[in-house]
């Protein structure tokens, strides 16, 4: 919605927000693992951006899963490279510059270096924030620990603010390492957010539809992301929608 | 209740997975399969998933790795970088369960792109987990519908090693787990000759002839001199896969 | 009591119970960052085994904790090697052998790359065991995952079995990973287990005079741990003495 | 209430801290030190100990790193293995705070052994985490009783690099941090010199002479032209102090 271009994104599992943002066209390189629409299919604008390049190329940096977290966790521990066993064999390898090898001081054996994954800009969704500003996590928390500590600023929204955190939270984000908390309930949709919401699994299914064509496409984000005023109107509209489509 | 193509390939599946087998499965068919697998003869199976939920017990098929169960059943709960490090990498799974989009005759596996990489025609979601759950498990089991368009003499794109060109060359690149040991059809089971490691045809489903598999798979198919025949699934089998199915999200 | 000899000792912080292992003459050789009586001072056998090689001399490899803490990591992840920035400019690194230099192949930076600590046994305690098998630990859980991980074996006592972990468990570690779990209730002490046993802080000063001297210390060591029959035997005892002591 | 000159010495240390910074505190003085800053003028700063506590509130200073109360005060708990790679390696960190058994001129540290590495007349605890606190923290401050046994000419053993052999001589060994911005004793505080990085006195306590602290320097002491004395501890700075201590277990 801000006319952002040129962008680099970077997800180990870019799914529908990706699917957006390239269909728009603001992005110009994906650095990537997995890029697909999870126990539906493909990602349609993301499968076009690639195949026909429409509405423009995007450059692609993919990498496996391993790799990626090896990356996040370099980038986070201010290491430019992580060392782990993989890529060994794949055609992966020829595909990137940021995979290479290094040899063991001790033992002689070659593994697989990774460089570091170093960002602008993070962006979570997590379950709370405290009134000092720190943020709690529960659940399965992936790699948003080590993409925020990889990026320069970090932005979290959360499902709401509370006096002192739930005992499921496990995992703490200090304050002093976040740019900005924003409460924004149900903020991962159409994914879900432990103790919170549920993964909407109808949204997943019309995504395939809605992407699969230009128009419908272009339509889609006209009326539900540039026309409404924010975030909750937003899922106002996609909960209507869906009640009557049910 | 008849066992389709379908179900026969799930349950064979679920059926090689032994009970306390620490198994790190992929969404989809290895997910379902192995789920089957604990509401059978492996009701301690141990399920681990990239997501970082380890030993999870999903009341139902997970559409995603991200699912939200899989953190409320598992005995544990890691980050993602923990459970690709301390215990894929680190040699602690035994079952690495994968699907693909392209196989060939070792067993290697594309989900990356069918076509030329740089002007593909079709673009497949990538290799997520799969690289080096191909490499680092003991041993992998691939569960695949078997046609043209999967069984294919020379990958387009070789995302995850399996027995890599045949003979040791897997085990020369360094790479620590066994490789695949069975790859399981709608067709039957191939499974590597010991020397050669090209996958040959040794266990062929009820009412499927070797001809049709051959017919394919998109290279000159090896059939085993003992081949056998799929034990059929049991009613208790395709109930509890057919229940496990409906309880799919 | 097993009349173990000729061990590796391994800890970053080596305290009490390693005092009196090199006491009574167990181990070769100690693998360490940091080697005191927390709160008190000096580890009394220890210092008598490095200083005057009593009961007989103590081979040391000396570390920091930081790079302790990434020998265990890579260890626990299956690699040869860790990387850090550490050790540069200090005289650490002319003791020994396990701390070399790799070279980042995407920066050309120089790094410090430390070798794997891999164990035969580790040994922890924790808080909980569920009826599964598994182990539950809350609080500073320090690098006992890791070492549990490190070790071809595991052996972990915990303070009770229970059929359903407490909601403060943040770490479990899975029974398949375990070779074997005792109950053994304040298990810890003389340290403090989150939740169950406060640490006993006379105890660690007590230690300073009993294990300044041998024959002080040779006693103890017979009276406390020798003739007991259990370690509620040797908890009892000390309990006992402390109460006449306070 | 007279203040001691370990009062003064911990005052001043707990001075240097601003409110808000990350401080990664050893236990003992740098420990109290920093405890007493979060009760006096700087009741946000955010204590972090090498045994994984971030943002620890401590109501009595801790005897051992690993003290409970650590984790249930603290905002964040984490491993040991993220404490040192993910805060202090990364570079989180604002001020490292040590203490010595020697000290030399450009503040290096030594807290291995006394006497030769081989055959040591004492052998010390040795490095804990200080190596690293040294070379990542964006600053240093050391807090340490002055003495000719610890304000040596010459260390026995480097353990942890300050500002090494004086100059530059720190930045092109690699470490990212600043180093030592004040060592602070029971006589007065050092800084290093702009240039040479030799530790220098700036400050000295009330009623403490320059030649006392001479007398108490292995090496020729340089002093500042614009030498100040210390500002007395206030009362609430002597009573913040003296109830802290009497807390501790």
């Amino acid at each position: 919605r801000q006319n952002l271009r040129h962008l680099t994104l970077v997800r180990m599992t870019p799914d529908v927000l990706y699917d957006q943002m390239i269909g728009v066209g603001a992005a110009d390189r994906l650095v990537f693992s997995w890029g697909g629409n999870p126990g539906v299919g493909s990602l349609h604008r993301f499968r076009e951006a690639v195949e026909d390049g429409w509405p423009h190329p995007i450059e692609l940096e993919e990498h496996s899963h391993a790799g990626m977290a090896a990356r996040y966790v370099a980038a986070a521990s201010g290491l430019p490279f992580g060392t782990l066993r993989g890529y060994v064999g794949s055609d992966l390898l020829e595909r990137t510059a940021n995979v290479a090898t290094v040899t063991c001081p001790f033992t002689g054996e070659e593994l697989t270096a990774v460089r570091a994954l170093d960002l602008d800009v993070a962006v979570i969704h997590a379950q709370q924030v405290d009134r000092h500003g720190n943020v709690g996590l529960w659940g399965l928390t992936g790699v948003q620990k080590e993409a925020v500590l990889a990026a320069d600023r970090s932005i979290v929204t959360v499902e709401e603010r509370v006096t002192a955190f739930d005992s499921r939270v496990t995992t703490v984000l200090p304050a002093w390492v976040l740019a900005a908390v924003a409460v924004a309930p149900h903020g991962s949709h159409p994914s879900y957010t432990q103790g919170y919401s549920n993964r909407d699994n109808a949204f997943y299914a019309a995504w395939d539809s809605i992407s699969r064509d230009r128009d419908r496409f272009a339509a889609w984000m006209r009326r539900h992301v540039l026309d409404v005023d924010d975030f909750g109107d937003h899922l106002r509209l996609v909960d209507a929608e869906s009640a009557l489509a049910g | 209740m008849t066992a389709t193509a379908d179900d026969i390939m799930t349950v064979v599946a679920a059926r090689a997975l032994r009970d306390r087998a620490v198994c790190f499965v992929g969404i989809g068919l290895p997910s379902l399969a192995a789920n089957l697998a604990r509401r059978l003869h492996a009701p301690d199976i141990v399920l681990v998933y990239e997501s970082g939920a380890i030993g999870a017990k999903p009341t139902r098929p997970p559409l995603s790795i991200g699912d939200g169960e899989l953190a409320e059943t598992a005995d544990a709960v890691v980050s993602v970088p923990e459970i690709f490090a301390y215990w894929l990498q680190a040699g602690r799974i035994d079952v690495g369960f994968l699907s693909a989009a392209q196989i060939d005759r070792y067993a290697n596996i594309n989900t990356t792109v069918i076509g030329p990489y740089e002007d593909p025609k079709v673009r497949l979601p990538g290799a997520g987990g799969a690289p080096e759950i191909a490499a680092s498990s003991r041993e992998v089991i691939v569960v695949v519908r078997q046609s043209l368009r999967t069984f294919v003499d020379r990958l387009d794109f070789v995302t995850s090693v399996g027995h890599h060109t045949g003979h040791d060359s897997r085990a020369r690149l360094g790479l620590r787990g066994r490789g695949p040991s069975a790859v399981i059809t709608d067709l039957g089971v191939l499974r590597p000759d010991p020397v050669s490691r090209e996958l040959v045809l040794t266990e062929i489903h009820p009412g499927v002839v070797v001809d049709e598999v051959s017919a394919r798979t998109g290279w000159p198919l090896r059939v085993s001199a003992t081949l056998t025949v799929t034990a059929a699934p049991t009613p208790a089998e395709v109930a509890a896969l057919r229940e496990l199915r409906g309880r799919q999200a």
